[in-house]
């Protein structure tokens, strides 16, 4: 059975326009879900309907097999950590984590010891007594995650609880939550607009736009098989090419199609080159640490690629070659945005640039 | 069910209360403001517009409408004006300013009563202070309480001097929430204090004055306490305002009927008031930081 | 707190005795005996308290204000913080047009309803009464309109984390957003105790029994003693107001710090 | 037992006199208790009754001012007391004054308590420093006026003027001694804009904001002139008898009594207040109420309340008891006001005198303090009377 | 002559502790100087100064080589654009941007026709009379930025001017701003507690740690040759590796160091390796795009690691070896952290591990 099933759910807010354009999603037990989106595409819309904090009022909820859409959220067995934690700011740590206990009636002891234990395996030992004022951003979102967990729910909805901290703060972060899912084996819901933790935390991968799902698979599937152009640009950072396939020189695939290839798949040349490339001046490059982006101007606008430090780097303003493994490009459709083929792992690597697919 | 009920479960205590005691009450107002009573009779004969009448043609009710205008006209702009510049002046957190901002909001809390008796001693020609401070300058006395030119400037005085704790501290709270940083844009830009002043400060505390605007306004057409005890309306009608003349229509005179006719006047002014307000104004306050 | 400007501070403290000379000149003045005062001389005396609580009966006056008051208050604030919370989180069917009656009773002067309310309360057989004198203070819908622009600011991400851990709207009310609006709630209580305290008119024509007497209607009938009584003994008023204004006093001062915090927040949207 | 509610307006020295008239008669009638209350001024006593009708928390007895029961009598609020006073011996012992002054419309409403009539008081100490004896005649307008500017012209820089600006009591006996008077107290025709009213309105302004010799403090604050006077710091002051006693433990020796000037002729209104018992009431309450109004218009009682206040007796008998013959021997000038007694009037007592009582405060300060024509004043007033007197009559 | 020179600046705010303790720097014309540093390092406190908001009271600093230690705002020729904007919400776009202006009493016709013209650079035409509340975050950075160069000054603050923006945006407005810097010429100073934008924009970068500075230099010299562990650790995303050098098999350099390398230059094995290499266990497999981070658990504590995709992965829990080329390690001082060689370039190419540099 699924953990949770989602049938066509719409979702308008009063007064304002529609949020949710009928989304549907099954859900596992125990998978590690995240949704992605642009800002306003609807992801947080999405969680608080989950949790059961707006009404869902078009279309089907099921949580674990029982229709939930009128289900108010004190009934939902859903631990939810907030965007900014949203910590009781009068209580102190130890008592915002037993405080979801406390309302389910647990006896004083009791809560009170589990509460210790959460925090102890958060590393919060240290600071039970402080009020959250006095915690750091890290220290906050652990005690944020230790409410949820002390409740010891079977779903957790977690919305952009990493957008607030320094990237550092952040890495360590992400590990600790993929550790955390392996030891409770709780179905995660996970909100970010960050392409990187999407890909690196989730089993699926739900990428939304507008309020419609665009695609929701596997990170591998979203990066390697968008589903669209909206995909293909959304994750990837620096974000993918977009040429017209006939700006390309000795391009041997499909013409009236827009194709698409990453940064890296983009090679640098002084010279011009045999095979697909594209001629083009460089406008400014970037030293991100261990790699280099290089911005450059083209016929089919500005296009991106990634040089690993070390090798030559070209001037600004210099004219430059850049080939592409026909292998690595995909091929989108000019005016819906689709992408065209959907030919399999060992045929790309055998070289074949993308061919439309048979109708 | 229950959860859709919710809400009104809330504010159903607050809004019995508001019901019963302010809509039917105005309701009632209306009604009796067409009958003819006095409290003593056993019936309450229908006069239709009799009562308005009376009081539209009446000098008494014109001269409370002028001087309750007059009040509020002078009164208003005064306080606003003075508080947003004390406040301006009391912004940083020193103790002095912090002791500055206590005295002045003490007479805010204090009882009006015990203020008009005090200034009732203060402006009492013979034996009042200011006269003393008067003949000790060598001047000769002043009838403060006694001119009618004067006495509703003395009124005026007193219920500044008494509300103004109160705005400067509203306007403390708004200057403080425009924040630092908008005043180091300035600087950054080259403003100088004036200018800076009547440009940023100004319309940034502009939700701060509607607010007060709003809040003195209504108690401009609420000064009663001071009025009562310090001159009763008098001199000869000079600080009659117009709930003075309610009072003493309503419960000294007893013409229950003009007294109600006197109260719906009122109502139906200052809800006009409101709505030309926030016409007027409101429209300009509302932008987002 | 920075130091300051001494010339500066001296100065200010100078304006501010003088704004505040006439109230100190009159706690002055309450200690004067009577004689003295009016000859001009000095002579202090704790007498003119004893006689404005003994033999002017101020002290019932006091427990009298304090019972009103206090009752208005701790009502009023319930009632007040009940509604603000359901204006501030909830949208339901004419929540618009109700919190716009309640914004209203703003703009309508309590004078307006002073007939028609006296009537009611004498039909119920109120007047004469505490609860004369507190229900109609209740109607006041300034102390729900305040609060509810103060809970408005605290994140709902709050109320729906307590949702979350299985709260009731009454659990989050009391829990969550009282515990948080402390400052409000209690610059607002301040508020509400000064304005009873201070009420005037109500009281006025509400109440005919002496026993019931609140201290402002105690100390204006002092002040305004009858023709053919005796002449006004200022010393006597002026321990009187004092006896009036000093508890306001008292107050304010053990909650300053919140009250000026809590009007910060919450009177500026 | 019952226990009878009895507002009055009497406090200070006044107060405690009659808190000893009450013990005295709760000793002798042990089943009846008085639970007396200060309400305040007269105006105040008015206004709180009529509040109290429709509330229904009016008391059992209360003191009512000579010229505004009527309007309750009218209503039907106050009892008829006539059968108790025709059963009661005493009514042949007051003076006849004193009976009438409870009449209205040929029935018996109160039985007076406190009487007074309006009497003019002066600082000796003040008239010599101003060179003015004693003797000084102050029996016309023109001779209070050249009197108070004499002390105004020599004192003023003291800061001491010389007269009160007079009370609306004062005011009344004013125009009475200008042979007119606001409301004629037989037929009730309004007299507000008579040719002598508008006379006496016009020196009594004049006092105040042409020559200067009233300060303006009395006009606002009729007790502000009082004060004043008794302060030393006034000369003159027309005003009850009832404020004897006060005045002169304020100023002792100094103080002054002479009879109201006779401008036109020689007439004084008759003030004071008198005990009325509220139909509401038990029967079993209105019986002890009157036994308690009977008590306190005793000779006994009567003698006691002249002898602490100065108001006048009521009683034919008070001038026999000790208490009373001892303050006519002691205390000059306290016989004054019974010595007035023989041009002394009843005022009209019809409905609309309090409202005209009420509203002439307002004109007056209008008149004294020079805002406006005091014969447009008083027209105008005149026909907004007896524009209300006809609503009242409705 | 230096544009501006900072001269041993310190600061304290009253009543607290001391935020900058003695800060040097010398800026020139029309460099593009970063400062970085983890969240309250004092980066806006020394923007501040600079600016004339805040007194500077210790040190000395001169700006066109004249003393400006008591110098007003007003009177410096500087241009600020604030963290949040601090966009006057109560004026138009193009009020805004002539608000300067009108401060420094420029006729009205002249000052509008010179903001309409900076706006239009910045393609904010079209939101001329909007109020900032009608703008999206994007726009507001824009007008915050056209607000400052309108006035034309010589020199620009920038504090954390991108934090508030979402990743594709933030590419984005970092080539605007690089390209801003070349039209101009002026000299900016820009807060950020990114590195890949400190790395990307900066000629020159100042690292910041408690009031101190850590290093101040170009992003290859900071990048490559951190003067210590804080700089190297601070720099790079995932963060550098630091293991004792005895942990390391087959280590030939220095003992009793800390060796710090980045991810990239660790590869990975199945098999125990020859060379300098560490066995360790994989915890965690994220897939960030492009690349793999490969999370380890080994002696010498966690340790992370960059795989190209494809790369054939490791499942987690299976044991590895990691091997690292000793040219591209990094050693520090076991107690004070510093770096202990200062080998050139040519060096390392040459293999050599880092070498305790004679004392
Ligand atoms: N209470 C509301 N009333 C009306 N519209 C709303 C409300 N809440 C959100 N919206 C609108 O719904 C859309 C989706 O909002 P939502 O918060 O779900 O976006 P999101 O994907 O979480 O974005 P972000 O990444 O910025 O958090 C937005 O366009 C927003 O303006
Ligand atoms: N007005 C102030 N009074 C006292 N301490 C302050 C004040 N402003 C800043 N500080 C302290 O000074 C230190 C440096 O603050 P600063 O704002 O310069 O940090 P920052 O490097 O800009 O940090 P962030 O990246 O978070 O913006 C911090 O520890 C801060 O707490
Ligand atoms: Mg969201
Ligand atoms: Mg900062």
């Amino acid at each position: 059975m699924s953990a949770i099933t989602l049938t066509d759910i719409r979702k308008s807010y009063p007064g304002g326009a529609q949020v949710l354009h009928g989304v549907s999603m099954d859900i596992q037990h125990g998978e590690f879900i995240v949704i992605v989106g642009p800002s306003g595409c609807g992801k947080s819309t999405l969680l608080r309907l989950l949790a059961g904090l707006d009404p869902c009022e078009q279309g089907e909820l099921v949580i674990d097999g029982k229709r939930a859409n009128d289900m108010p959220p004190q009934d939902r067995d859903i631990g939810m950590i907030f965007q900014n934690y949203a910590l009781y700011p009068h209580m102190t740590v130890l008592e915002n984590i037993a405080f979801g206990l406390e309302l389910r009636k647990v006896p004083k002891a009791e809560r009170l010891a589990r509460a210790r234990a959460v925090a102890d395996t958060l590393q919060l030992t240290p600071y039970l007594d402080r009020k959250p004022g006095a915690l750091s951003g890290g220290q906050r979102q652990r005690v944020a995650m230790g409410r949820a967990m002390a409740r010891e729910c079977s779903t957790f909805l977690m919305d952009e609880p990493l957008s607030n901290l320094d990237n550092a703060l952040r890495v360590a972060m992400r590990t600790e939550i993929k550790d955390l899912h392996r030891q409770l084996g709780a179905t995660i819901i996970y909100v970010t607009h960050d392409q990187t933790e999407a890909l690196s935390l989730a089993d699926r991968v739900a990428v939304m736009k507008d309020g419609h799902l665009q695609q929701f698979d596997t990170p591998d599937v979203i990066y390697d098989r968008p589903a669209n152009r909206f995909v293909a640009g959304f994750l990837g950072a620096p974000a993918m090419n977009f040429v017209p396939a006939d700006c390309i020189n000795g391009w041997a695939g499909p013409h009236n199609v827009d194709v698409g290839f990453r940064p890296e798949a983009l090679t640098l040349h002084r010279a011009p080159v045999s095979g697909p490339s594209i001629a083009a001046r460089v406008a400014l490059t970037e030293m991100t640490g261990a790699t280099f982006i290089v911005h450059c101007e083209s016929e089919a606008g500005r296009l991106s690629a990634v040089v690993a430090r070390g090798d030559g780097l070209p001037e600004d303003g210099e004219d430059i070659w850049l080939s592409l493994s026909p292998s690595q490009a995909l091929c989108f459709d000019a005016i819906t945005g689709d992408r065209l083929d959907h030919f399999n792992t060992a045929q790309r690597q055998a070289g074949a640039p993308c061919a439309v697919a048979p109708a | 069910m229950l959860r859709r009920i919710t809400p009104y479960l809330f504010v159903l205590p607050l809004l019995a209360f508001i019901a019963v005691f302010t809509y039917v009450p105005i309701v009632q107002s209306v009604n009796l403001s067409m009958r003819e009573w006095d409290f003593l009779s056993p019936t309450k004969p229908f006069v239709g517009f009799d009562n308005y009448r009376l009081l539209l043609d009446s000098r008494e009710f014109w001269n409370a409408l002028r001087v309750t205008a007059v009040f509020a006209l002078f009164s208003v702009p005064l306080r606003l004006l003075l508080a947003l510049f004390i406040a301006s002046q009391l912004l940083r957190e020193t103790w002095v300013s912090r002791l500055m901002r206590g005295a002045l909001f003490l007479p805010a809390v204090t009882s009006t009563v015990a203020i008009g008796v005090v200034f009732s001693w203060v402006f009492s020609t013979d034996y009042g202070m200011m006269n003393a401070l008067l003949t000790g300058l060598g001047l000769s006395k002043v009838a403060w309480l006694q001119e009618p030119q004067i006495a509703l400037w003395v009124l005026i005085f007193v219920n500044t001097w008494k509300q103004l704790g109160y705005d400067i501290i509203i306007y403390i709270a708004g200057l403080q929430a425009i924040g630092t940083e908008l005043y180091d844009a300035a600087a950054v830009d080259g403003g100088r204090k004036g200018h800076v002043f009547r440009r940023i400060t100004v319309p940034l505390v502009m939700p701060t004055t509607y607010f007060l605007l709003m809040v003195s306004v209504i108690e401009a057409f609420q000064v009663f306490t001071i009025v009562d005890v310090m001159t009763k309306g008098g001199p000869a009608g000079a600080t009659d305002l117009v709930v003075n003349m309610l009072y003493r229509v309503g419960f000294t005179l007893f013409d229950i009927g003009v007294g109600s006719a006197l109260a719906v006047l009122l109502f139906i002014l200052l809800i006009t008031l409101a709505v030309i307000k926030s016409r007027v104004i409101g429209r300009k306050v509302h932008y987002e930081a | 707190m920075k130091p300051e400007n001494p010339l500066l501070a001296c100065l200010a403290l100078a304006a501010g005795l003088l704004f505040l000379s006439p109230v100190l000149y009159s706690v002055w003045m309450s200690f004067q005996t009577t004689d003295a005062y009016y000859t001009g001389t000095i002579d202090f005396t704790l007498g003119n308290y004893e006689m404005a609580i003994g033999q002017y009966n101020f002290a019932r006056y006091l427990l009298n204000s304090v019972i009103v008051s206090g009752l208005v208050t701790v009502i009023g604030l319930a009632v007040a913080t009940c509604a603000a919370f359901a204006f501030a989180r909830y949208t339901f069917g004419g929540s618009n047009l109700l919190f716009g009656a309640v914004v209203a009773t703003l703009m309508i002067p309590s004078h307006i309803t002073l007939i028609p309310n006296y009537l009611t309360l004498a039909k119920a057989g109120l007047l004469d009464t505490y609860a004369g004198l507190v229900l109609p203070a209740i109607s006041n819908g300034f102390a729900a309109f305040f609060l509810r622009q103060y809970i408005r600011g605290i994140p709902r991400a709050l109320d729906e984390a307590a949702y979350m851990d299985g709260a009731s709207p009454l659990k989050v009310l009391r829990r969550v957003i009282i515990p948080l609006s402390k400052p409000a709630i209690l610059s607002m209580g301040l508020y509400i105790f000064i304005s009873e305290w201070n009420n005037y008119i109500w009281p006025l024509v509400a109440i005919g029994k002496e026993d019931l007497y609140t201290l402002q209607i105690g100390l204006a009938r002092l002040y305004r003693v009858n023709p053919g009584e005796d002449i006004i003994n200022w010393p006597l008023v002026m321990a009187a107001s004092t006896i009036t204004i000093l508890p306001v006093i008292v107050g304010f001062v053990l909650v300053e710090r919140h009250l000026i915090r809590g009007m910060m927040m919450g009177a500026v949207k | 037992d019952v226990t009878v509610e009895f507002w009055h307006s009497f406090g200070g020295a006044s107060g405690e006199a009659l808190a000893q008239i009450i013990e005295k008669f709760e000793a002798e009638n042990a089943d009846i208790k008085i639970d007396a209350q200060e309400i305040g001024n007269y105006n105040d006593i008015v206004t709180k009754l009529q509040a109290a009708i429709p509330a229904q928390r009016a008391p059992d007895a209360v003191i009512m001012e000579v010229t505004r029961y009527g309007l309750f009598a009218d209503r039907g609020v106050l009892k008829d007391l006539t059968p108790y006073v025709d059963a009661d011996p005493l009514k042949d012992d007051l003076f006849n004054f004193a009976r009438e002054v409870g009449v209205y419309q040929g029935k018996n409403y109160i039985v007076p308590f406190n009487s007074s009539t309006p009497v003019l008081y002066f600082n000796k100490d003040i008239f010599e420093r101003a060179g003015l004896s004693e003797d000084t005649p102050l029996g016309t307008y023109e001779d209070l006026l050249a009197a108070a500017q004499k002390i105004t012209d020599t004192l003023g820089d003291e800061g001491i003027t010389g007269i009160a600006a007079p009370g609306q009591f004062a005011r009344w006996g004013l125009v009475m001694g200008n042979d007119s008077d606001l409301i004629d107290s037989v037929s009730g025709e309004i007299m507000l804009d008579a040719p002598n009213t508008i006379e006496a309105y016009e020196f009594m302004a004049s006092l105040v904001h042409e020559h200067e010799v009233a300060s303006p403090d009395g006009v606002t604050k009729e007790n502000n002139g009082r004060d004043a006077f008794l302060a030393g710091r006034v000369g003159m002051m027309i005003n009850s008898t009832g404020n004897y006693g006060r005045a002169s433990s304020a100023l002792g020796e100094d103080v002054a009594v002479v009879p109201m000037p006779c401008n036109k002729v020689c007439a004084v209104p008759i003030g004071g207040a008198g005990i009325g018992i509220l139909s509401t009431s038990d029967s079993e309450v209105q019986d002890a109420a009157f036994k308690f109004i009977s008590f306190a218009a005793s000779p006994e009682s009567n003698a006691l309340w002249f002898s602490a206040t100065g108001y006048m007796p009521i009683n034919q008998k008070t001038a026999e008891q000790p208490l009373a013959i001892e303050a006519l021997a002691e205390k000059p000038g306290i016989d004054v006001a019974i010595n007035q007694l023989d041009v002394a009037r009843g005022r009209p007592r019809p409905p609309v005198v309090t409202w005209m009582r009420a509203s002439e405060y307002d004109l007056w300060q209008a008149m004294a303090l020079g805002q406006r024509e005091v014969s447009d004043v008083l027209t105008e007033f005149a026909e907004r009377t007896r524009a209300e007197a006809e609503r009242l009559k409705r």
